[in-house]
């Protein structure tokens, strides 16, 4: 007798809101992929509540894949953000001007 | 009155866990911790063929007691410009995983504790069915201390070798994954019981050879022992990353690396050694040991096994000289991991086709 | 009913600290809480009974991707006027959140009352959530995602390869001593 | 009826958790006080310390931290595979599972071959 769906899919919601909003209202680039990581984590969890819901394995097979994606993405993120840094010497996201009109 | 309360098997199964956590606990901290820095000291001293610490006690058994008392009471020196939170964060975030590490680990066949226990239990504190991948997920989070001990003291020493300690542990536990996945393959389980057990006949060594010559490094590296502790050597970078640290917040990192060790060693024996069989070929069900009478024989069997490996530790620390850090970080990328591969090659070839021969 | 109760101790948890995550300034402290985060909803994964996720949840994310980040962290080493630390906390941003939850229990109300009744309880001998089960499922209904999960991997390799490195200058001039240099 | 197991798991983190807490807190409690300037200053071998306090370290540790992380997700799908083999193999598909993960591994040998040419892994700074 586990935690109803509903609680699940609540909480999975919640997470993901909060890593949106933290995604939206920061301005430096390293808390950004912080709060994208919460994003990911967030989504994971209605994944492992559904495979759980009709005993099925596929939700944990693909939690498998979010992870892999999650990972390679942050390694990507982060090597933009060293080159970023290399030529802005900072990692305020209000410094990224170059295209602006 | 009495009885009934002994004897009612809800009682028993919690004083049992109890049991199990209290020994393992106090082996580990109030027992390892302490006789290994006396072992450590008295064997330095035999191999440069001069006494170690014998003023304190009986053959300076009490040294380790004293050294605790002193770390106690030495002065709590915190220097200015550290970064308060996690300079205190450290020390207690690598004790944690030391602690956690050792809850899956069987130290014996299921027993009965000789007829005490209504039905023959585990010896395992954690009896978790994805053992392995627990031990290796908490041995992933000992990398957080040494990164957060550097980073908070604020001074160049700590973070150039915390940042170098942590990249060695890094790469090493890669190469221990990866041997494990081989030890799965030979042992064809990932509950460290069911891994213990399939090595009556056969120990791992022999069939994982290659797994065994890649995890053996690796577990040095990870506990940061010679011939891997250049970060942490006092020549090179001035105690690398607890050069800020003194008292009992430095007893603490030296009181995890011990525990890890027990803990790493405990592993080695377990998936190549056979955990607590007598020999080889010779379980003790074929010397003839009746485990119910004698249950704790393979127990006791096993933590010999494990002192043996913890006095094989000291004695590589005092032999072999200190890698270079370059050299360091090639072995563990540029030998091991492609050993590691190929074995896991070699293995499932052998399987596949002696299965079809 | 422990389950019950558990499983909203560790809700709680996980919301808090995805709370101080997405709300602190500083980014180490909001990497360290995201850390914790993943400790508590490996918990969760627990007591929804997939053992093997919930271990892999600590060693991929608490014990990988987040020492990335502590090391780039660490690394940087900033000093807070290059971090641009404070947060432009906007009322739209608020209102964005509001929103999207109670999006949430519109779509709660419409799935229909049995979503919040407990799932049913496991059998005694079902196998779910442990590796063997998850490893016969990935090995033959999603082997291709298995190889292509290999291809992302070694896509991110090179990408890391060539975003991150550059040759280092050879300090040392190319000529030995012997050789004539160009004037 | 399998929470039981990780109750173990939480115990000894909190008793971790208590040992450390406590050692730290012994020291606060019974350590002496008496700092003066020179004695908590940052520990430079007795020289006072020159240099910015946090200059720039190489980019080679970031990319061990990410190699590291790619391949521990090597190492993920690895178990499962590598448990799932002897069922495979029991029921005759031995080569089918042969060949999947030997792909697979193929794959990823080919990201280490790339990174060992490209000169990631060097550390001769």
């Amino acid at each position: 007798m586990s935690a109803p769906i509903a609680y699940v899919l609540f909480l999975s919601f919640a997470v993901f809101c909060f890593g949106a909003c933290g995604f939206l209202i920061r301005k430096n680039a390293l808390s950004l992929l912080i709060c994208l990581e919460l994003m990911l984590s967030g989504v994971n969890m209605a994944f492992v509540g559904f495979s759980r819901l009709h005993q099925n394995e596929g939700g944990n097979v693909l939690y498998f894949l979010v992870i892999t994606v999650a990972a390679c993405e942050s390694a990507i993120g982060l090597a933009l953000i060293l080159n970023f840094f290399r030529l802005k010497k900072s990692v305020r996201l209000d410094e990224a001007r170059a295209l602006e009109g | 009155m009495v009885e009934t309360f002994l004897s009612n098997p809800d009682f028993i199964k919690w004083a049992f866990f109890a049991g199990k956590i209290l020994l393992l606990f106090g082996l580990a901290f109030g027992v390892v911790a302490p006789v290994m820095i006396w072992v450590e000291r008295r064997v330095a001293g035999l191999i440069q063929d001069r006494y170690g610490p014998n003023r304190v006690g009986p053959f300076g058994l009490l040294q380790s007691l004293a050294d605790g008392i002193k770390l106690l009471l030495k002065e709590d020196l915190r220097p200015t410009e550290i970064r308060p939170v996690f300079y205190l964060l450290a020390p207690i975030l690598s004790v944690i995983p030391a602690a956690m590490a050792f809850a899956v680990i069987p130290f014996g066949p299921p027993t009965t504790l000789g007829g005490l226990l209504p039905t023959p239990m585990r010896l395992q504190i954690a009896e978790l069915n994805v053992g392995l991948v627990y031990v290796l997920a908490i041995s992933s989070l000992s990398v957080y201390a040494i990164a957060l001990a550097g980073w908070a003291s604020n001074n160049k020493f700590s973070v150039l070798g915390s940042l170098r300690a942590s990249a060695q542990m890094i790469s090493y536990e890669l190469a221990a994954g990866l041997a494990i996945v081989s030890v799965i393959l030979l042992s064809g389980s990932v509950d460290l019981m069911a891994i213990a057990q399939s090595q009556t006949e056969m120990w791992n060594i022999f069939p994982g050879f290659l797994a065994f010559l890649v995890f053996l490094p690796a577990i040095f590296a990870e506990t940061n022992r010679t011939p891997f502790d250049l970060p942490e050597a006092e020549a090179e970078l001035v105690v690398g990353y607890h050069t800020e640290y003194s008292g009992i917040k430095f007893g603490l990192f030296f009181l995890a690396e011990y525990v890890n060790m027990a803990t790493v060693s405990a592993l080695c024996i377990l998936f190549f050694f056979g955990g607590w069989e007598f020999l080889p070929w010779l379980s003790w069900e074929k010397i003839g040991v009746d485990l119910n009478t004698f249950w704790f024989i393979p127990t006791i069997w096993f933590f010999t096994k494990i002192a043996a490996f913890l006095f094989f530790f000291v004695w590589v620390r005092w032999t072999l000289p200190r890698f270079r850090y370059d050299q360091l970080m090639s072995i563990g990328w540029k030998t091991l991991i492609p050993i590691a591969l190929l074995n896991i090659l070699i293995t499932t070839t052998y399987l596949v086709f002696e299965k079809a021969s | 009913m422990l389950q019950q109760s558990l499983f909203i101790i560790m809700a709680a948890l996980v919301l808090l600290t995805a709370g101080l995550v997405a709300f602190r300034p500083r980014p180490i402290e909001s990497a360290m809480w995201l850390i914790l985060n993943f400790f508590f909803t490996a918990g969760l994964y627990v007591l929804l009974g997939s053992h093997f996720v919930a271990v892999i949840q600590i060693l991929v994310y608490a014990g990988a991707i987040m020492v990335l980040f502590v090391f780039v962290i660490l690394l940087l080493n900033l000093d807070p006027k290059e971090l641009g630390d404070e947060t432009s906390l906007h009322w739209s941003s608020v209102v964005m959140f509001v929103g999207m939850l109670s999006f949430l229990l519109l779509i709660l109300h419409v799935a229909g009352p049995q979503t919040l009744e407990p799932m049913e309880g496991l059998l005694p001998d079902s196998k779910f959530g442990s590796v063997e089960a998850l490893a016969q499922k990935l090995l033959t209904d999603y082997v291709w995602g298995f190889e292509l999960a290999g291809v992302i991997l070694l896509l991110a390799i090179v990408g890391v390869g060539m975003l991150a490195y550059r040759k280092p200058k050879p300090k040392t001039p190319k000529f030995l001593d012997h050789q004539e240099r160009p004037v | 009826m399998f929470l039981s197991e990780y109750l173990g798991v939480a115990v000894l983190l909190i008793l971790g958790l208590l040992a450390g807490c406590g050692a730290v807190a012994a020291a606060w409690l019974f350590g002496a006080k008496r700092y003066y300037p020179n004695k908590t200053s940052a520990y430079e071998c007795g020289i006072p310390s020159e240099g910015a306090e946090n200059e720039r370290f190489s980019v080679r540790f970031y990319l061990v931290a990410v190699s590291f992380i790619l391949f521990d997700i090597e190492t993920i799908f690895l178990v499962p595979w590598a448990l799932g083999f002897r069922g495979f193999l029991d029921n005759g598909h031995g080569l089918y599972i042969w060949t999947v993960g030997l792909v697979f591994l193929a794959v990823l040998t080919l990201g280490l071959v790339y990174e060992w040419r490209k000169g990631l892994l060097d550390w001769n700074t």
